[in-house]
């Protein structure tokens, strides 16, 4: 059946009725653009800011910052100091302005790649790193950043950001009108999530309750190989209208663009005025994780035709041009990107061991008699080869 | 900022603040029991919040959160979208954002869309977290058959949870027992699936003590003590430890003198009592609906097999629904253990 | 948070993007309707059919007997005959519109309460009664009547049509240009269904497969006590169109217009067009079953204003008034019914316990031996008692 | 209209009209069996298709499914979207269409989501129909821990499976059971769990006879028998069977004789072959990766029990993953059972 497929016979694909088919390169007449991959500033009637130069630059720093972090990453994996690395590499911008537009109240629910989110809510990359390396599953405290569990299980993670968003409804901390109070709560997911069952309940739930959260999708028009035409041929955003609340596509390659839009998302959620979906049009420039070889699916055609929307390279164009930024900027954030990289491979080395005994902690509150023999056990057990 | 995770609650339900004058007791059923339960406990804290398909204007199907609406507004009883992987989702996240809640799911058979919500998220959120994010959360499940009902209403999943690090598993057979295990779940700090015989709902009415929990939560109680010599020990919860009582008096009209032990709580199991009675009988026999494949009566047997090696005389037997989906009802009552069956096991385990 | 619901509190509500909150009791402009509660016939651009008398009689004999088959059992489970009925009363129009649009080599998925669709597929309705009498899961052969098992677990045999459209495409019986070949399906589901994750998956494969479903959501208005607002608040016939199909919402009290939607989204599917989604705005006039007890949570005065849309009514106006139809052929009907009745009466009855050993019946196409043992030691066992 | 449900396959893979030519066989690894398997089946049988995640242009993140989209088109290889309960769900509406739907789970810890599904549909619906629709489908599942993943990639979920009335439920241990169980898998009119130690994919080619089936799918077999005395029998399954035959080579240089079974079926479980031997030795162990509350050794500890009441001269003893989440990868091998626990266990069992 999957011949029957509407790209291949578009005679079979209801004409008066269906919309376009997804998979274009361009993101369409319909996608939300403040800044050309050539670095030039665009305007758009609803969604647009202002921004002053230290905010393009700290917008452009972090981006550079993260980017070292994934490629030192990546490096850390290929040298075997971790199991696994899911990249970033190029959705930078995406991730970076959805993290700019966040204020300290306001709560993440992330998928597992959302590193750049995470350095902007102030996660310590080490505390990511030991997560990749199998020390734990994720070193950092939600609460402490606002900044939830990396979560694998497709999908889930938007029905928790719409549980919380409804406590802090509950709570009273939605539509008071003070800056420092009102909070909305910020979904990440994938292209590929969208088809998941609980990714519609969370839309369903949201609408419902009309949640102060606002869904944030990547779509890097890859589901490890499988192209985003698999999981649906209108463009995401339009999935929201049918679940009553807005959606719109912004350029996720253009970092003023996602910070707009997720800004307005906010802010609106903030007020009391529900949820809202975000696709942000990306592309995942790396592999899927560093086990994946993206060769066997996609052509360098393609990779090259992103490589031209480079996310950074248009920031960097349009601080250069516009802006206001000289050599001395970039030669700074270099730096600091070096100190990154040597202080995460460091780090990473150095980091020891989890000691085995730790298996049995915080599986409970209150751990039960027959789990605590079983660590005693396991303790005396293990002590035995020690002593041997 | 971690004002989102305080979680209230002691878990020793001695020191509620609220509790009934000494003394105070209401005849109940269990619905009823369950019912107040929940009311009360609502009103000693108000992070505790009712979540589930039909919780609000209906009062539940089975009337369980009748009337909580109206005491504690639509904020506090969520009637949901129908949707069960959903509603624990969300609950996942109110008590990510220091909530207690409570969610019912409407029939046992409804609970497996919510399957990987349970067992991946609020099973693991707390270990993940590495303590960080705790998970206060009762699941309640009206289960087990002998209702008359159509397909997927008269299931029995405990062991699929009890299976499941992380969760804990309780099931009430009392309405004693349904007002202060409820109570006491919602206490507790860990997910509890919290398991509800509903052929018993309305099937009779007991005496609830208020004023203070006849015990904790995670144990087991021998429920039909036998002084002197002990024939078997016969290990049933739920809906089947009124199964076990008829029997042990039926038994006791042969002669046969049965020690009855209400499980209670299956994750963690507390055997100990178990073990003790053994240890005397020398013979034991579990009953549950479940399916005897792999049901809590194949740990019981494999851990009671392990501590009491040298005091059985037979092998731990089961009595259980058999291998097979649950039946159309007008064959349940073959399907479902009943008096007949224990006491057939009781000889089979004399026979060795 | 329920108290921020977009109904009660307008001014937390999107105003400028989002559609009209859901609930109002005509269906609104949208909504294709042929035939006036009136009996007035009206005309549709777009979805319009010509009709014989004799096939509007057909339809309202169908509709007439099997309203008398829900009052027959409805009356059966009072008497403890069934174990418990979910009534179709009010929803005849949308099940005997959406069954005649059919042809023999459709497949139809049920949910538990198109009792008309079955009877049109030539279903015993004994066949169905053993069901809810506790005597089987069902007693007719799915595949003799193109008409699936009826489905308790809400949502889930959304997912089966879509698997078994996209087998029929494999099987190359879609678009074939001839009529006795090709071949659609039809998913049932309810308005409550429409909040399951396994639904919105089903929209996604189909849209992703272009497969021949039609999902047929008979929006009653209840999901037992919740009303559809708590399911969504734009109408449910929307969501097709961020899933890449086609919507429509048809006045479900309407048979005609039933008929009109189904039969060309039907012949689109076969066709080749791929899926289509119709929303059959109707209205629950009994409980949601018989343990149910509506008063407490619906007005009558809702139920009045429902009982004026009456789906019988209005084709017995317009058959006296327009199409042409004596009292002779009502009483044809009428007596039809009661004789109707009088079968059901002795049938349900007259219909013997099942033997306990078909409990192990079926569960495997080969037993395992553990599983004969188990049952030859229960047939000892209860052969014992027999003896005694 | 019965064509839709006609369904292929006579469960006897002597009967294979295109089976090799006697005595022709391979060198092959866990992952390449599979894949030759899956060829085969879908060579023999037109009906067979398969389904997942990435198993089309990939060939699944695995290479399981290596190759097939180009010897077999799209309509057969089928790249789903990224839904496990629509992956499971659409399989059993081709189905019941005639199809004989091979679908895999990307991970072990990816299945909860298509859990209602295969628990309420595809196990129940041959018994909700009354034999009138089959449910031939094989759910393959990569499972096991010990390859350094993050989360949800190391579980093992065999006993909820196991549990529940209208599966069977396999695994396999070394690439000829992988070629010739996947192949009786697919043949079987009964819905199958097949369960695949994804860490012995790519660890070590073997000798794959493909003239004949080594014997039947659902049977256990002894890998390691014994001669003369046996010191204890060793239950084991999927990955843990290699586990078991090195602990046993351990224990033969203490002068300990350990037989050694692979259960291969863990539901049924086929356990005559287990009674026979712990006749010989009076000790059981079982090993298996998954926890052990509940586990599969929890249904064959009770079941050899009350076969073998009066030759047991200890409990059967159980090793197994703990009762916790599995924990990060850098402590995986400290939770999963290995050769010293086995021989912890050995030792154990001789205490008594
Ligand atoms: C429920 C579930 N099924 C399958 C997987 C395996 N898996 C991990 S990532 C992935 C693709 C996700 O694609 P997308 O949502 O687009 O996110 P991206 O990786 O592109 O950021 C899959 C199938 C999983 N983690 N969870
Ligand atoms: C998964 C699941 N959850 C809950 C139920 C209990 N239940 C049975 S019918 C029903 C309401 C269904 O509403 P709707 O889909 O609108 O169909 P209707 O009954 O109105 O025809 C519920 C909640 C169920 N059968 N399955
Ligand atoms: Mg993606
Ligand atoms: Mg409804």
């Amino acid at each position: 059946m999957v011949t029957i497929h509407p790209e291949r016979h578009p005679e079979h694909h209801r004409q008066d009725t269906a919309p376009p088919a997804e998979g274009h390169a361009d993101g369409g007449p319909d996608m939300v653009q403040l800044l050309t991959p050539d670095g030039e500033r665009r305007h758009h009637p609803l969604y647009d800011a202002d921004f002053s130069a230290e905010q393009v630059r700290a917008l452009y720093r972090d981006m550079a910052l993260t980017r070292r972090l994934d490629v030192e990453a990546t490096a850390l994996q290929r040298h075997g100091e971790l199991g696994l690395w899911a990249q970033l590499l190029g959705q930078e911008a995406a991730q970076i302005g959805a993290a700019h537009a966040l204020r300290p109240q306001d709560f993440v629910f992330p998928t597992y790649r959302e590193h750049a989110v995470a350095w902007v809510r102030g996660v310590d990359p080490l505390q990511i790193l030991s997560l990749w390396r199998g020390v734990d599953h994720g070193g950092w405290d939600p609460h402490e950043h606002n900044f939830g569990q990396y979560t694998v299980v497709i999908g889930a993670q938007t029905l928790h950001a719409v549980g919380y968003a409804m406590g802090a409804q509950c709570d009273g901390v939605v539509g008071t009108g003070d800056a420092d109070v009102d909070t909305a709560v910020v979904a990440h997911f994938g292209d590929g999530a969208s088809s998941q069952g609980d990714v519609s309940e969370a839309f369903v739930f949201a609408a419902s309750y009309n949640a102060p959260v606002v869904f944030f999708c990547q779509n890097n028009q890859w589901a490890i190989s499988e192209p985003v035409i698999r999981q649906t041929r209108v463009p995401l955003y339009q999935r929201a209208a049918g679940f009553g609340f807005p959606g719109v596509r912004v350029d996720g390659n253009d970092v003023l663009a996602t910070y707009a839009v997720t800004q307005r998302a906010l802010q609106a959620a903030r007020e009391g005025q529900g949820p809202f979906l975000i696709e942000a049009y990306t592309y995942r420039m790396g592999a899927h994780t560093t086990t994946d070889d993206p060769t066997r699916y996609r052509s360098s055609a393609e990779v090259e035709h992103w490589r031209a929307r480079d996310p950074l390279a248009r920031v960097e164009t349009y601080l250069r041009r516009t802006v206001g930024a000289d050599q001395r900027f970039f030669d700074d954030v270099a730096a600091e990107a070096d100190e990154l990289g040597h202080e995460l491979r460091e780090g990473c080395k150095a980091m020891p061991d989890p000691d085995p005994l730790r298996i049995f902690d915080h599986v409970y509150a209150e751990p039960p008699a027959e789990l605590v023999a079983q660590r005693d056990a396991f303790a005396d057990y293990h002590a035995s080869f020690e002593d041997a | 900022m971690s004002a989102g995770v305080s979680v209230v609650g002691s878990g020793h339900l001695e020191e509620l603040d609220d509790r009934s004058p000494v003394g105070v007791s209401k005849t109940l059923t269990l619905a009823k029991a369950l019912n107040l339960g929940l009311h009360d406990a609502m009103t000693h804290d108000p992070k505790v919040v009712v979540m589930g398909e039909d919780v609000g204007t209906l009062g539940g199907v089975f009337r369980i959160t009748d009337g909580l609406l109206t005491d504690f507004g639509a904020d506090r009883v969520i009637d949901t979208p129908l949707a069960e992987a959903g509603i624990v989702g969300t609950a996942v996240g109110l008590a990510m954002r220091g909530y207690r809640p409570v969610v019912e799911i409407q029939f046992d058979g409804f609970v497996y869309p919510a399957y990987d919500q349970i067992v991946c998220q609020v099973a693991k959120m707390r270990y993940r977290s590495q303590g960080r994010t705790p998970m206060p959360m009762v699941i309640r499940i009206p289960y087990g058959g002998g209702i008359g009902a159509v397909e997927h209403h008269s299931e029995s999943p405990e062991a699929q949870f009890a299976h499941t690090p992380g969760l804990k598993v309780v099931t009430c057979s009392d309405p004693a027992d349904g007002y202060w295990m409820v109570r006491q779940a919602i206490e507790c700090d860990d997910p509890v699936v919290f398991l509800e015989p509903k052929r018993q709902y309305h099937s009779g009415k007991a005496e609830v003590a208020l004023d203070a929990a006849p015990g904790p939560l995670f144990a087991s109680r021998v429920v039909r003590p036998v002084d002197g010599a002990v024939t078997a020990t016969v290990l049933a919860y739920g809906p089947t430890v009124r199964t076990a009582l008829r029997a042990a008096e039926a038994a006791s009209a042969e002669g046969h003198q049965l020690e009855v032990i209400d499980l209670r709580t299956l994750s963690p199991l507390d055997l100990e009592p178990v073990y003790a009675s053994v240890r005397r009988s020398g013979r034991a026999i579990v009953v549950h609906e479940a399916h005897v494949n792999l049901g809590i009566g194949a740990e019981v047997a494999a851990r009671t097999t392990e501590e009491c090696f040298y005091s059985l005389e037979a092998p731990v037997l089961r009595v259980g629904g058999f291998d097979t989906p649950y039946p159309a009802s007008r064959m349940e009552e073959a399907f479902l253990p009943d008096l007949d069956r224990v006491l057939d096991a009781v000889d089979r385990s004399l026979a060795f």
